[in-house]
């Protein structure tokens, strides 16, 4: 085990399965000399050669398009949008090509495509390089959704959606390119969609949090452990498809819930899973679930009304410590 | 092999830049022009052309099985036996036949949502087509594509397409896919006026002219998409000029002529094998039915569609065999019964096919 | 007040707008000559010229962002996209321009828009001409949502729309075209924005549903009446903004919530829905909230299948004796 | 009014349909050819066009401006007093200056992630743009937008845009806007050759072309799109050919030359104006900067940058101004002067003003 960062998990996710499958092939904007705005395709071009890894002119529907294409006709192509704020450019092509045409088309090829993102907010960036957009995807039925929040959720996952048969939208998150954590190499790296990871274990509380307000909620929890408050908390990995059955369980050991997202509260992923676990655990809850999101506003550029917008371990602390409260 | 009389337009492109690459359509032989004639307000001539007599006789014969085919469906869709919506591909047969003529076999095809005639000219099962139209479990996609969204990868037919210019892009990735595998494969992407006027085409030309992608660009311009006339649409005359937007060629044919598209289809498709990159066809040709069902046409003249109806491509190509002696009255009469067989059949095949299983409806969401 | 159909209502409200206020135009595809693929504006060509009757290519993204820059310098642009399904295509159109620039260039300029379109399914159109979305457009900030079921709402919620200084996404729905139903003439028609609209009143079982589920949920809250099952029915007319009180209000009455949603079920707009009203009135739910949705699937073709999928009047009405009886 | 010196190059465009409409632009006046250079591979030559001197001296004040503003920009960026991300128009002012010199007062400018240089250009107050990227409440959009979106509706400047070419649609509507309220309206586009691979620049073309509205795009190509050359991104020498497809000129100009533009953007305008329609003016230049903060500058050589600064359009212009006795050493350095006060005045206006209050961040989502 080696520890590294995010971005060098991502990459040396990137790195392996090229190395082992001569079929993967990445392609986006800005990913071969300069390695991606965020730096996760640097040394790619050196490695793979410029046949599989493809600089594309600013073409968003385009070359994912191609990539759907590409990805029908045998090959694993896995796509960059710089920012995750774009993806309103390829809806189409992820929505009515990508996530339909394996079933529409009566099951005959598989569409093994990946697009990575990087999404959310934190560094001022302002409105259309911040947003957080899972929600829409999870409505989509067709496309797995990931949502790493560690190097090694990073590396494991993204090896898991290179070898996925289906459409997966892998969604990385600025704030976390940086952090560092224990990765192990080749096979033993992979990690299955659909768990859960358990952060933290307590009784006081659960507190389901996933990209990087999982990090977020994991300095909270450590806050709130401090002051005596102990805290279940999920990091789902997965939001489609969503391991449902350790956060229902534990509900039934701490009857609260919290769950925490970066995205606006509104029609967000928050009420999907509040709504299942209200469905299924309703009798064990001795308060309502919260949702703690963002408000339902465009994410502003200045680092003063972006910072009172998007929650933070402060406001974490707080949600968790008025819920155990009431 | 034998010498027969076909088709052959004399339309000008200011897009060709290689005008040798096309000297074969344009100078298919060294022999005199031996009629005029003028379509959609331009000059036309016949020419004669090296063409097998039996290439000739199964183009006629695919292009009458479509026309069957899709008349049928007309039929089905107004008698309310079939469901949903159909755009029939009446008058544009010899696109769909002349461009499928120049591939081979492991090359891949996009189509659209009025891809009927492109399905069964690249191969495709009428019974299955048909059945798929009826929303059975034997169609092509087990009934959940319906009309426009249905493949056989078993052919490189990638299948329709319900959003207009939506298999623009998956033919990029065919090709690249094809260019990746170092196979010999080429895609060949069929799609109308209208779909010319996305922005996802645009962005497809550039990335396949940038890549060098074996694509061949098929533009059905049938002069309208749905209500708009190609005229409102476009400040352009000729789509194929926009192929000098993105540095390859570009070129017009008679869409109503099978050989002339052919022989285009096949310069590309050569072009594309040997890493030249892609082309742009434009085929004029003319939709000779409403847009889909319900299309009143209200958009333009019973006049107008009377002159386009002069020069359909299944009658044109008739008369341009009978005349030639190739076609018999008998044989034609033959040729015809032997298509609507096929189409009955399909029928036949599609009403006693079962429906799907609904508790199969949430099944194969994933693979 | 006239019976009239939900299209011809849709066009009423079109003319009387084009007629009042000179910078509302319309613009589409074969809207025209044609009239729309549903006919609504039909006629308008003629009353109003083809400076204000747009036909447009088939290029969804750039007609909708031209609307946008219209609507941005003093006009009141109406567009049509012809199948919702399409909307995936201008996503960031309505999401990153639309929705945002009032908000992001600080407030200097409203941004009128209002498109309108056809959701749903029920007529065996396909994967790609039957969807239902609106979910997504809950998420997003800064645009309303208007999802009417009857002529009387579908007439006063458009010229409300267009009145409105904001995007509004208008969704009709194809099965409810030849819907027919009393309107009134003129500004009498007019019909606020968030106003939940009670279609029967009843103490079993709160029942909420918009668009085609609305006029299903009326079927079937006749036949759960007849069978001494007493529903109140609630149409919310509008997702964004949503009328909370009164269905808040109608569960603390009856103790039991079914929500109607045609769209698929994940991450829906009941999803929020029953959100809200857990957390508001939790303490009153004699059981848990009921979502009937559309199971995680693209909407396939065949009759039988897309039958299967989406939710009809029979469906409802199990569900809700399921739920009166738990 | 007088006669001075300037840059107006000799590039050939073979979309110029009308070459009529662009002599003043290719031949401003009778006088020969004074002086030949190299730029981008072309050979380009001084001529001596009709210019007011204080014009001139105008857009040398204002491009000082820009390149003063942008310098104390990266520097803020760089030492992490302004927090987010910015792109510098460096190197391009030429274009913005010529461009925004070419409008009237009510015409429309919509621009982009590059566009604190078309802001100041069209008279944006250098203050209010500062405070912006501050993330003030004193700045244009209260801090909310940042470097990407600020806009002055009444200058008609709408604004920047984070998404590439994402203003291209917003300024067909606001032409189309002027068109039916029949205004004497244009609009004008800047947007990147980058941009100029999006879809919904094809898209826009097209509408603004059947439509015939009075747009002028004017496309920076500053030979990058970040890392992407234009010679990987376009199988085209000249962007400005594809206007061809859509029925309307195309010129190519020597975007280093603020004169070149603003005849180009004139001629084009008073062509919108007259209702003849949209013009794709190409201005060729070069980001002499990074594309935004921490760019390496992998993908070019310092060679090439310093065969580009050679090039820089400020000091040509300076060179210009005072071999031909305009301006002297010491305005050139009270100029100067002027210019960098501008611009600190405008950093202490941002930073004495205050920070937006966090509890309004819900207010103003609806109007
Ligand atoms: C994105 C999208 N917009 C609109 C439609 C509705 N529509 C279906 S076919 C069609 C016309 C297409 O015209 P063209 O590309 O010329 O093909 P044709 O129908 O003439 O064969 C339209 C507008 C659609 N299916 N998808
Ligand atoms: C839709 C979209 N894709 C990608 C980006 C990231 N990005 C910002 S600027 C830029 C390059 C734009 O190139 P060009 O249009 O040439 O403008 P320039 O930066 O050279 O001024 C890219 C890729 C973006 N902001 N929006
Ligand atoms: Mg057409
Ligand atoms: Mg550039």
């Amino acid at each position: 085990m080696r520890e590294i960062s995010y971005t060098d998990a991502l990459r040396e996710a990137l790195r392996e399965e090229m190395a082992r499958d001569a079929t993967v092939f990445v392609l986006g904007e800005d990913i071969a000399e300069y390695g991606g705005a965020f730096g996760v395709t640097r040394g790619l071009l050196d490695a793979y050669g410029s046949q599989r890894v493809l600089n594309t002119p600013i073409s968003e529907p385009g070359f994912t398009g191609a990539a759907i294409g590409a990805a029908l006709t045998g090959t694993r192509p896995v796509v960059e949008i710089m920012f995750m704020d774009f993806i309103g450019l390829v809806t189409d092509q992820l929505v009515n090509q990508a996530a339909k045409l394996h079933y529409v088309l009566g099951e005959q090829a598989p569409c093994p495509l990946v697009v990575r993102t990087a999404g959310g907010g934190g560094r001022c960036y302002g409105p259309t390089h911040s947003q957080t957009l899972e929600a829409w995807f999870m409505h989509v039925p067709g496309i797995k959704i990931v949502v790493p929040s560690t190097p090694a959720d990073a590396k494991g996952l993204l090896k898991t959606a290179i070898r996925d048969d289906n459409p997966v939208l892998f969604i990385e998150h600025k704030m976390l390119y940086s952090r560092r954590g224990n990765v192990l190499e080749g096979d033993a790296a992979l990690l299955p969609f659909g768990r859960a990871r358990c952060i933290t274990e307590g009784d006081d509380l659960t507190m389901i949090a996933w990209s990087w307000m999982s990090a977020e909620a994991e300095a909270a929890a450590k806050e709130l452990e401090a002051g005596g408050v102990s805290v279940d908390l999920f990091d789902p990995r997965t939001l489609a498809p969503l391991d449902m059955a350790p956060l229902e369980e534990s509900v039934r050991k701490t009857g609260r819930a919290l769950i925490v997202e970066e995205g606006c509260r509104t029609a967000g992923v928050s009420a999907e899973i509040a709504c299942r676990l209200f469905e299924c655990v309703h009798e064990y809850l001795d308060a309502p679930i919260r949702r703690l999101a963002s408000p339902d506003v465009p994410v502003p550029a200045s680092p003063v009304l972006e910072e009172a917008m998007i929650p933070d371990r402060n406001a974490i602390v707080q949600a968790a410590i008025e819920l155990v409260q009431s | 092999m034998g010498w027969t009389l076909t088709l052959c337009t004399t339309y000008d492109s200011t897009s060709v830049r290689d005008e040798t690459r096309w000297e074969n359509i344009r100078a298919p032989n060294s022999e005199s022009k031996t009629k005029e004639f003028r379509l959609q307000g331009r000059t036309c001539m016949y020419r004669k052309i090296r063409c097998a007599m039996q290439e000739l006789i199964d183009h006629y014969r695919t292009m009458l099985v479509i026309r069957f085919f899709e008349e049928e469906v007309e039929d089905l869709f107004s008698q309310g036996v079939v469901k949903g919506t159909t755009h029939p591909a009446i008058g544009q047969e010899a696109v769909a036949v002349g461009a499928c003529a120049a591939l081979r076999p492991g090359d891949y095809v996009t189509s659209t949502h009025r891809g009927h005639g492109h399905f069964l000219a690249r191969g495709g099962d009428p019974k299955r087509i048909m059945a798929e139209l009826f929303g059975k479990q034997s169609g092509y996609s087990g009934g959940r594509g319906g009309s426009q969204f249905m493949a056989d990868f078993s052919l490189g037919f990638l299948g329709g397409n319900g959003i207009t210019g939506g298999s623009i892009p998956v033919a990029t990735g065919a090709a690249l896919s094809a260019k990746l595998q170092a196979s010999e494969q080429i895609a060949l992407c069929f799609f109308g006026d209208g779909a010319a006027n996305q922005g996802t085409f645009h962005e497809s030309l550039n990335l396949v002219a940038i890549w060098k992608l074996p694509v061949v660009y098929v533009c059905e311009n049938n002069m309208y998409a749905m209500s708009m006339p190609v005229g409102d649409a476009f400040a352009v005359t000729d789509i194929a000029d926009r192929a000098a937007g993105y540095g390859f060629p570009g070129v017009v044919v008679d869409g109503n002529d099978p050989i002339a598209v052919q022989r285009a289809v096949e310069t590309a498709a050569e072009r594309a094998r040997q890493g030249e990159g892609a082309t742009l066809i434009e085929c004029k040709t003319y939709r000779l039915s409403g847009h889909s069902r319900g299309d009143q046409r209200h958009y333009r003249t019973r006049e107008e569609e009377a002159r386009a109806r002069a020069a359909d491509p299944i009658l044109r190509l008739r008369e341009m065999l009978s005349a030639d002696g190739t076609l018999s009255d008998e044989d034609d009469v033959s040729l015809k019964d032997e298509a609507r067989r096929v189409v009955s059949d399909a029928v036949t095949f599609a009403q006693e096919s079962e429906y799907p299983d609904p508790t199969t409806l949430e099944k194969g969401v994933f693979a």
